[in-house]
């Protein structure tokens, strides 16, 4: 299908989600994993210029769509209490959520296109009244504190700043560095692929360092097999899947 | 009887210098009033104070004058009746305006219904970082810090402040609008397609 | 003209609705103003418009509030009635319960630990944006400006006030960095038990 919308008009992957939800009018409760995956990469296939920053946000989502889609494929499985439990149920909720704020942001714009039309005043405290303010009690307003509690105070938020460096986004900041990008990827895989006729899927996604690594190689095999490059056989169910150069 | 009357006018003479000694108060202050200040200006108990202010918001609204009284959580404010915005755009200066974009809107839509919020849980319920969109609506004033959450690395907690409530017409964070019935219908219809579909199977 | 006024079957409505507009010209200009800018808002002469107010201010006098229009030149200005002055000044004179904020005793903080300190510096440690708090801390005289930064746009500088050392009994800032002994005793121990945490995980 065409896609005519910019990657650029989206503001996260649920955005983008929610909009192949809407224009293909799927039913947010059954979403076909298998239709909205196919288009999701496609969508993302267009963002290699955008910077790993933005485009891992998407690129999480791409493998937590694979890997529902993979669940989707698996007999069905049963929580404790002997239900079915649907694997596309935790990214329903998370949508439905978000599409929930997504409404109420747009209702707060109503009201604040309404708000604005009232004007307000500031203070027109006559003179002789102003001459009454009471002066500020610095000795109240600094209370109990003490030059130790607020040492105390100081050195918690140096921690906190020390502290702040989140792991997981510190990693995409190496990410950056190794600048893996899907083209180059495809061209690493192409050639292995010409040196090798038939070889097995899941041992060349854990020769991948790391979840980025995985997901890029899983989207440049994709796009091989889109291109007739490659194919992937499967000689049987869950069994393991092996890519093949097509001559 | 002539006693109970004369108590009578003198209750109403005094209720309406209690008003407008009410309406002074917030006139002079310009900005939101805490019912307690209006009350010791008066020199009566908030419960009373606050009455007093609803029945002459009632009034305000009745007589249909160039003002208006409105309330933002604890506090009263005056400001100029919506209608009459046309006549004064012509003479006065556009009050503050906020030209918010869809994302900065988003973010304050998750920090006004979940307060008080962290970053993280507002990411992770965007699905994207959003620190950005949220420090400039820490630098608009429309949300601000509101504590620590008691959890490791005591991450900074969000609310929205006043000058939201006022911008975007709510009286409190209880009185935000709430899902829109035909959203909330829309979802209920597919909830039941969906077990529809099950008993089906 | 006065006959343009009159002209409307529904004058009593015309007439309170202009009064109304030129209420809410008067509250939200705030000083006085000029009848010319009135008559604009309003889209009447101002012949008309200034026997419209001469009518307002009858009518405010009559009804006593708490807002006068007082007549100035050519210009008119609504003001507080005097005779609630009392009303302001208790407001003005309740005590305010004065207390620094969670954040605001953060920024503080940093401010004394880290002075000459900019803006940006304040919010790069606290990872958020801190101008609010700080700006009531210059306004409660405990942080002033202390200079500018030699760098590019050349920053403004933050520092403690005497004030601030007078409260907390330090004779200069050189004594602040010193951690007092309970204080570091007490670091040192939450340090070997983030240490023995980790080993036991």
């Amino acid at each position: 299908m065409a896609l005519s919308v910019k990657l650029d008009n989206f503001e996260g992957p649920l955005d983008l989600l929610l909009h192949l939800i809407d224009i293909n009018k799927f039913n947010i409760f059954d979403i076909p994993i298998v239709e909205i995956t196919d288009q999701y990469m496609e969508y993302i296939k267009n963002m290699e210029n955008r910077d790993l920053n933005t485009m891992s946000e998407f690129l999480v989502m791409a493998a937590t769509l694979l890997e529902i889609k993979a669940r989707m494929l698996l007999p069905v499985e049963v929580d404790e209490e002997g239900e079915e439990v649907d694997p596309r149920e935790e990214l329903v909720r998370k949508l439905l959520e978000y599409k929930m704020y997504k409404y109420m942001a747009a209702e707060l714009k109503d009201r604040m296109v309404v708000a604005e039309r009232a004007f307000y005043r500031g203070p027109a405290i006559p003179d002789e009244v102003a001459a009454y303010e009471q002066p500020l009690d610095i000795e109240e307003l600094v209370g109990d504190l003490t030059l130790s509690r607020l040492n105390q105070i100081f050195q918690n938020v140096i921690r906190r700043q020390n502290e702040k460096i989140d792991p997981i986004r510190s990693r995409f900041g190496r990410i950056e560095q190794e600048e893996i990008s899907l083209d180059e990827k495809i061209i690493e895989i192409r050639e292995y692929v010409a040196g090798h006729e038939s070889f097995c899927f899941s041992g060349l996604l854990e020769r991948q360092k790391g979840r980025i690594q995985v997901i890029v190689t899983f989207l440049a095999v994709l796009e091989l097999m889109k291109t007739g490059e490659i194919q992937a056989v499967q000689d049987h169910p869950f069994g393991d899947i092996r890519i093949r150069r097509v001559s | 009887m002539s006693g109970e009357l004369r108590r009578n006018e003198d209750t109403d003479l005094e209720l309406e210098k209690l008003e407008a000694a009410v309406e002074a108060v917030l006139f002079a202050m310009g900005d939101a009033v805490e019912v307690d200040k209006i009350a010791a200006a008066i020199g009566h108990d908030t419960d009373t104070t606050r009455r007093l202010v609803h029945q002459m918001m009632d009034r305000y609204n009745s007589r249909a004058g160039g003002m208006e009284i409105i309330e933002l959580e604890d506090s009263f404010q005056l400001c100029t009746r919506k209608e009459y915005y046309d006549a004064l755009i012509r003479v006065a200066k556009q009050p503050k305006k906020y030209s918010l974009t869809d994302v900065q809107l988003e973010v304050l839509s998750v920090v006004a219904y979940r307060q008080p919020v962290t970053r993280q849980e507002i990411e992770k319920i965007r699905g994207v970082n959003s620190d950005h969109a949220l420090n400039r609506l820490v630098e608009y004033g429309l949300v601000q810090e509101a504590g620590r959450m008691d959890a490791p690395g005591r991450p900074i907690l969000f609310g929205t402040t006043e000058e939201f409530l006022r911008n975007f017409g709510v009286r409190s964070t209880e009185d935000l609008p709430s899902v829109q019935p035909e959203v909330a219908e829309e979802m209920k219809n597919e909830a039941e397609e969906e077990v529809q579909l099950k008993l089906n199977l």
